[in-house]
């Protein structure tokens, strides 16, 4: 019986640990078979939760968040038996599968997207707290943003430092309303549960947002111009599928192995012209045949497009 | 003033509670329609039922005992320090630099360092609210919650922008050396030939702890400055004709109590995490006041307040992974469900005992006009 | 620094300070009558689930608010219980109000709209954002002075006047004499011949009446559905305003205005670029941040006296020892 | 003869304005009332005294409706009332008049005086007719006081008069006054009584309850004794005498009049030159002058908040002053001081509000021994600890010493009746044998068993050789200790007179007016 953990956020946060339950709930209606699931309380539980799933025969234990790196590492070579994965997060050891992400890419077309929609040249980034993580979804969108107008202006915008900055949709909106005072008519927002209230408030202000992880374009249509969809639902499902022969090592999902994407559907169809589309396939055709390339904050620090 | 014998007042008057308390938890998890029974058998178990739940509890325990104390040593000088949070998030930084840039030869030189750096930075942390409550009169409620606040920016700052190693997604510290690895549990009681679980992080400073709740008793009531910083915490104007410097009191109050908060963070994260990490502190520092509430300012009540807590932070853990004996599957109760038991065991035994003890105080005089 | 961007900041100032501002009015009774109270938080939180589940049920914004009101008067009569009647301690009963709201909104949430404690989000049942500038047809877009003062929800209104309001109850009343008067010295009001206890009943209810609009304002006004821990600490900053104010109404609109005013400003600059001008340093947005909490004690320390709090505040009435 | 038991047939006839029977009360442990019976006449002035502790005034809050009897029944004119609370007392016409007063410490003596018996919803109406009845009632009793001064501002013998002026306002027929005098000056007290006499004239009926038998014996037509908890006894005030009422209450003879010989003063103690106190902005001492020698007690007299508080405050280090303060031919630190430093220069302080100063309310008995002297080496076991069980066992010895009831050292303070919390307090201090005595209104609120003790001690330090700054607002007491006397009014001295002044010059000084004005 396979096993999921999910991060602090809990599985309800609307993107992330979300997306992963709907990867185990997808597998477990196929297949009809049952999983154990756990939402982390506290960081010392980590540790503890990894131990008694192996302990009691969970094979795969599927993760999700960089946070469990370290733990994992620690853990992973008691258990030679059980098969792990890890989401986010690089753990080198024989027993563990690696999925990281290559949010920068879906970041960038969603930026590409921005650029192109944007009739005041000016858009918004909301971030939920300044990790490199975040960082990292923040660079590839200004680096998009640029590619569709250089001479555009990304207003950035981390929500707090605390806990709550995760959970303060108000505040989320009040960022957005600031920041569409300063001209942005595209707003991004990377904030978790904060992320409800941009988007909402960007359907008030009848501007666009831009949804995160999962698609979140039903929330307003009309307004949600498109979600920057990190496919952690493929990965759980796979992790899922592939059962106690679990292929460990590192799995890049990237734009190519359709781990980052854009989203489309019927709530934002009318929001994109047919030249935005066609320049943002090309953009995604680059990045993946390589002649475009997007830098990833996390490989040296820095971003060309953007200071944080 | 109660008529009931002590022991009853201690010891069943809040057993008395803490039943009524997990009553209406078990209502409330039937009524999403999980067993009662199964959950808080499991959590019971899961907690105190294995040396590893055990040793969970006792590490959840350590936590809540320091800051604890901490907050308690404030009240006695009628001092709202709700600032443990945040003089323990500095604490962390404390150990963090104790733990990774000094090349101590042994992990007991390592303890001594974190030990004095977390200390030194919570009670640094705790240092301007103090000196402007005492001498500006600015309200320690309001200084010491923003000093969270300010804490919270510090941090992540640091971590993202100084402690964080090269390309790590975490923002965190890198993993301190194993050699400062405090012992564990297992290594203790090994010592004396006790076989005990590897497994759970709880570790000397446990003892530590504890020593420090019997070092604050000594403190608040076989010293001078104890008896000072309970003088002045009853009645401000008496303590100055007493020779009492009110200035002097709220300082050394506020110092200890922000030292002691701060050393929570050597159990969380020299003992517990071996790494700083964003929340290290993960809201201990308000379980320490209502810790510090429930244990009545006592070091004694203290401590069972902590294991108290402990057993709750644990027995949800637990709870979070029951399964149904019967059917073997996994029980669907949210951890929610647990903050809600920690909030009713909270209100119960902390402040409904007079609900408690007055039928009691009836019967018991019902039985004495029967014998 | 350009007039548009003033007018917002203010704008922002004054929807961020609307929460705290009923927060720290509810706080203000409670603690004039000499019950401490804590559990603000708790208690907008619950009522700003129960506002926004009601409403997404009904569709009604009023059945909204008033379900928003019901839930914190809930807990209120819970506090009065433990620290009134039973005498207990006001600050344990605050803080286990406080954990109540915070799992038991989620785990009912959870169970009945099954997304994980939040609720779905409201169409018709969200209050009105703009109803007088509708009211006169006027587009606040075009109009950022009228915005600024006419573009906001009623509540908004209700939050201000509920300050003059306050005053007048507490210093020209029968009722707010006697309230002041059992913050102080209870058994003066006692042997008045005056209960004590339903005096600080009546005003832990008008507490949570205040809390309830805090609460609905956030989850049906600034935003359409309830969001877990959305409250993100309100209920403190408002405490903190309220000793800031020194338990005195209108100084309490000016606290929680600066409150509101210091946190539109942390939003506004973020990451500042000096390099812009010239200096190779770009101050982080951690600092930024943290500007309100830091100049929030500066100002405390600097212009802020001594704040003595209601005398009897705290204690529950005993009469014998 | 007594009325209490007979009082059961009488009521039929003349009923009683007041009944009580069969009352008891315990506060845990602590049996305040036991079975007591007690038949108060219409029109009458009822004195009630007894040792502190013997629960007169657990007895009157009984019948104010404060505190709830465990057992009894209460008559109002011979029909039985129940009292749950003060709102039926006063409904059924009971004013009281509390010892520790019951006053909103911020509120105008307007706001306390209508709050509760406000007329409507809206304060403006109400506060314009107390006003109006307010300047009635002060011209009718003349007990002036500023409307419109916050209570806190007030001297307690002010505060005295609001809390009489809100029992006349809600016009009780029944006015109880809890140790009523016990804060007032010779004058203040007789117009006191004075008003007290006119309300009975008008059939109003008074219950009073003092320590000083000359006000029992001049004021009222019934006295009632209680003790330890029970009522001894009630005669009527013609057909007794002080000695009589002072065994009856005690159970032993009682002296009365201080006795002690001529002092011979030595060498000088104490030289206070210029002394000035300012408090928040107000300059309340005004450059005061005078010295004490040892084996010698200067009285200084003066009505309440005439600067003798912020004087004692200023010699005990409790209070900043200017000019100079020479102990034992050292000047001492006049700023940035506390209590400890004066104790190390051979000063004992008792101050004039225990309560506030002289103990710590929670602290057990044992604990406020120490207070003021926790550092003092003899209750240290080392460097570090404190010898607690030392402190217990002083404080034992002490309790001994000074008969403080009940003996036990751990109750805390706010459990002792207010003379024998004075007792523990006048104890610390007057055992360390200081070189100079600070003490203030030694003797308030304690019965005469206590004050013939309190003031045996204070003779015994000065006979001892050692100095003592009696302040005092009994002239009584000043004159009959003192061997100096020094008159206070507006933060000056306005003389020296020897003790045997008579009371009218010294009254006349107290009230700022010098012989020849
Ligand atoms: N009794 C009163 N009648 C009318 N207005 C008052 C009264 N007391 C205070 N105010 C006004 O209310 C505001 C704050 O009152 P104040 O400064 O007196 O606080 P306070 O003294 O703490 O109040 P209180 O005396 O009731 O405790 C000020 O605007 C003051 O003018
Ligand atoms: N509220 C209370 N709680 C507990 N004990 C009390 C309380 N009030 C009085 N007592 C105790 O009851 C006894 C009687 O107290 P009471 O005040 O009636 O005496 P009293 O005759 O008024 O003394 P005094 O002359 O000093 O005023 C004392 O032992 C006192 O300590
Ligand atoms: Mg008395
Ligand atoms: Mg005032």
């Amino acid at each position: 019986e396979p096993a999921i953990i999910y991060d602090v956020g809990g599985k309800n946060d609307k993107s992330f640990n979300e997306a992963a339950f709907n990867g185990a709930t997808k597998w477990a209606t196929e297949t009809g078979g049952t999983f154990k699931e756990l939402e982390m309380q506290n960081e010392a539980q980590r540790e503890q939760a990894l131990r008694q799933l192996a302990e009691s025969g969970a094979n795969p234990i599927v993760m999700t968040g960089f946070a469990f790196g370290d733990t994992l590492n620690a853990v992973a070579a008691d258990y030679p038996e059980t098969k792990f994965a890890i989401i986010d997060m690089v753990v080198d050891q024989p027993n563990v599968k690696s999925v990281v992400f290559t949010e920068e890419q879906g970041s960038y077309l969603v930026g590409l997207m921005a650029g192109l929609a944007s009739k005041t040249g000016t858009v918004g980034f909301i971030g939920g707290m300044d990790i490199p993580l975040i960082r990292k979804f923040g660079c590839g969108y200004a680096q998009g943003v640029m590619a569709a107008n250089p001479a555009a202006k990304v207003v950035l915008n981390m929500t707090g430092t605390d806990g709550s900055a995760w959970n303060n949709p108000v505040k989320g909106a009040e960022i957005a309303k600031s920041q569409q005072s300063q001209g942005a008519d595209v707003i991004y927002a990377a904030a978790g549960a904060t992320g409800v209230g941009v988007l909402q408030a960007a359907a008030d202000l009848k501007i666009l947002s831009i949804g995160v992880d999962s698609n979140q374009n039903y929330m307003h249509p009309g307004s949600v111009l498109t979600s920057m969809l990190k496919r952690v639902d493929n990965a759980v499902y796979e992790a899922f599928k592939e059962g106690a022969d679990l292929k460990t090592g590192i799995n890049v999902m990237d734009l190519a192995a359709g781990g980052v994407d854009y989203a489309m559907d019927e709530n934002n169809a009318p929001l994109v012209t047919d030249d935005m589309k066609a320049k943002v396939e090309a953009a995604k055709a680059g990045i993946i045949d390589g002649s475009i390339k997007v830098h990833d904050y996390m490989s040296d620090n820095t971003c060309p497009a953007a200071t944080f | 003033m109660t008529k009931l014998p002590r022991w009853a007042d201690v010891v069943l008057v809040p057993l008395i509670c803490l039943a009524i308390a997990f009553v209406f938890c078990g209502i409330l998890i039937a009524s999403i329609g999980q067993s009662p029974v199964v959950a808080l058998t499991s959590m019971i178990t899961g907690a105190l039922g294995t040396q590893t739940g055990w040793g969970y509890t006792l590490f959840y325990a350590t936590n809540f005992m320091l800051t604890g104390l901490g907050v308690s040593i404030a009240f006695h000088a009628s001092l709202f320090n709700i600032g443990g949070e945040g003089q323990a998030t500095l604490g962390g930084f404390g150990v963090a630099i104790a733990c990774l840039f000094f090349p101590w030869p042994h992990w007991s030189m390592a303890l001594l360092g974190s030990i004095t750096l977390s200390a030194l930075f919570g009670a640094l942390w705790a240092l301007i609210p103090a000196w402007l409550q005492a001498k500006r009169g600015s309200h320690i409620v309001i200084t010491t919650m923003m000093f969270n606040f300010i804490a919270y920016a510090l941090i992540s700052y640091l971590l993202v922008n100084v402690l964080k190693p090269e390309g790590t997604m975490d923002p965190a510290t890198a993993r301190f050396d194993k050699a400062f690895n405090l012992p564990k549990l297992a290594d203790i009681f090994g010592a004396v030939g006790i076989p005990f679980s590897k497994a759970p992080p709880a570790n000397i400073m446990l003892f530590v702890a504890l020593g420090l709740a019997f070092a604050t008793w000594v403190l608040l009531w076989h010293t001078r400055l104890g008896y000072a910083i309970r003088a002045f915490g009853k009645q401000e104007k008496a303590a100055v004709y007493a020779g009492i410097g009110p200035v002097r009191i709220t300082l050394y109050a506020l110092l200890l109590s922000g030292g002691i908060s701060g050393l929570m963070a050597v159990n969380a994260v020299q003992g517990g995490a071996h790494r700083l990490v964003l929340n290290s502190v993960e809201g201990a520092g308000f379980i320490g006041i209502a810790v510090a509430l429930m244990g009545r300012n006592h070091p004694f009540g203290i401590v069972l307040a902590s294991l108290l807590f402990g057993f709750l932070y644990q027995g949800g853990n637990q709870l979070a992974l029951a399964t149904d004996p019967v059917t073997g599957e996994q029980l669907k109760i949210p951890r929610e469900v647990i903050i809600v038991l920690q909030a009713l065991v909270i209100l119960f035994t902390g402040a409904l005992p007079y609900m408690v003890q007055r039928p009691l105080e009836k019967l018991f005089a019902k039985l004495k006009g029967a014998a | 620094m350009d007039l548009i961007a003033i007018l917002q900041i203010l704008e922002s100032t004054i929807r961020m300070s609307t929460p705290l501002l009923f927060a720290c009015l509810a706080g203000l009774y409670s603690e004039r009558a000499g019950v401490f109270d804590i559990g603000l938080e708790g208690k907008m939180l619950a009522a700003a689930f129960a506002g926004a589940a009601a409403a997404a049920v009904t569709g009604s914004a009023l059945a909204g608010v008033l379900a928003g009101i019901g839930a914190a008067l809930i807990l209120a009569a819970v506090h009065g219980l433990a620290s009134i009647t039973f005498r207990g301690n006001q600050l344990i009963s605050g803080v286990a109000i406080n954990f109540f709201a915070s799992g038991l909104t989620i785990v009912l949430g959870a169970a009945w709209f099954g997304q994980g404690g939040q609720t779905p989000a409201l169409s018709e049942g969200r209050l009105a954002q703009t109803p007088i500038l509708d009211l006169f047809g006027i587009d606040g877009h075009a109009h950022p002075v009228l915005e600024l003062f006419l573009g906001h929800g009623i509540l908004v209104y209700v939050a201000l006047l509920a300050v003059p309001f306050t005053w007048w109850l507490l210093y020209r009343t029968r009722f707010g004499l006697r309230l002041r008067a059992v913050g102080e010295n209870p058994a003066a009001v006692d042997t008045a011949g005056v209960s004590v206890v339903r005096l600080r009943y009546a005003a832990v209810g008008i507490t949570a009446v205040l809390c309830g609009l805090a609460g609905v304002y956030m989850s049906m006004g600034l935003n359409t559905s309830f969001q877990r821990e959305m409250t993100a600490g309100r209920g403190y900053i408002a405490l903190a305003a309220l000793i800031f104010a020194k338990w005195k109404p209108v100084p309490a609109l000016w606290a929680c205005l600066l409150f509101g005013f210091l946190d539109a400003i942390s939003i506004r600059f973020q990451n500042i670029d000096l390099n812009g001008i010239g200096i190779p340093v770009v101050i982080p947005g951690q600092f930024t941040n943290a500007l309100p909490f830091i100049l929030t004690v500066i100002i405390l320390a600097g212009f802020v006296g001594k704040a003595i709090p209601p005398r009897a505040g705290g204690e529950p009435y005993v009469k014998e020892r | 003869m007594s009325l209490g038991t007979s009082s059961g047939r009488q009521a039929t006839a003349a009923p009683f304005a007041i009944e009580l029977r069969g009352i008891s009360k315990s506060f845990g442990p602590v049996q305040a009332n036991r079975d007591i019976n007690i038949a108060v006449p219409k029109g009458t002035i009822h004195g009630i005294i007894g040792e502190n502790g013997a629960g007169k005034s657990t007895l009157m809050s009984i019948l104010y409706g404060f505190y709830k009897a465990d057992a009894g029944t209460i008559l109002i004119n011979g029909t039985e009332t129940a009292i749950p609370d003060s709102q039926s007392a006063i409904r059924a016409g009971i004013g009281m008049v509390f010892q520790h007063f019951k006053l909103v410490q911020n509120f105008t003596v307007l706001e306390n005086i209508i709050l509760g018996a406000e007329d409507g919803p809206l304060l403006n109406t109400s506060l314009a007719r107390a006003r109006k009845a307010l300047t009635d009632l002060s011209r009718e009793y003349d007990l002036d006081v500023d409307p419109d001064a916050v209570v806190e501002d007030l001297s307690v013998g002010h505060q005295q008069r609001v809390e009489i002026l809100k029992a006349l306002y809600r016009q009780a027929d029944i006015l109880i006054l809890d140790e009523p005098t016990g804060v007032l000056t010779p004058e203040e007290a007789d117009h006191l009584f004075r008003i007290l006499g006119g309300l009975r004239d008008q059939g109003k009926t008074v219950i009073l309850i003092t320590h000083k038998l000359r006000e029992i014996m001049e004021t009222t037509d019934n006295v009632s004794v209680m003790r330890r908890g029970t009522m001894v006894g009630t005669v009527k005030t013609a057909e007794t005498n002080p000695e009589q009422l002072a065994e009856l209450m005690v159970g032993r003879k009682v002296l009365l009049q201080v006795d002690k010989d001529a002092a011979n003063p030595g060498r000088e103690v104490l030289r206070v030159e210029d002394l000035r106190v300012t408090t928040d902005g107000v300059e309340r001492l005004k450059g005061v002058s005078f010295s004490i020698r040892a084996g010698e007690i200067v009285g200084i007299a003066g009505v309440a908040g005439n600067g003798q508080s912020e004087l004692l405050e200023a010699l005990g280090g409790i209070a900043e002053a200017r000019g100079r303060i020479v102990m034992n031919g050292a000047d001492l630190a006049l700023k940035g001081l506390n209590g400890q430093s004066r104790r190390e220069a051979g000063i004992a302080h008792v101050p004039e509000d225990r309560q506030v100063l002289g103990l710590i309310m929670d602290f057990a008995a044992w604990e406020n021994v120490g207070f003021g002297y926790h550092n003092d080496p003899k209750y240290q076991k080392n460097a570090v600890l404190m010898d607690n069980a030392a402190l217990r066992a002083d404080t034992e010895a002490k309790m001994a010493r000074f008969d403080v009831r009940p003996p036990i050292p751990t109750l805390a303070a706010k459990n002792f009746s207010g003379g024998n919390q004075q007792k523990i307090v006048v104890a610390r201090e007057i055992e360390r044998n200081p070189d100079l005595l600070l003490i203030g209104q030694p003797t308030r609120g304690v019965d005469i068993g206590a004050i013939e003790f309190i003031h045996k001690q204070i003779v015994a330090l000065r006979d001892a050789g050692k100095a003592v700054l009696l302040v005092s607002v009994e002239l009584d007491e000043i004159r009959s200790l003192s061997d100096r006397v020094l008159v206070m009014f507006d933060g000056q001295i306005m003389g020296e007179r020897p003790p045997q002044t008579d009371e009218r010059e010294l009254g006349l000084l107290m009230a700022g007016m010098t012989e020849k004005s």
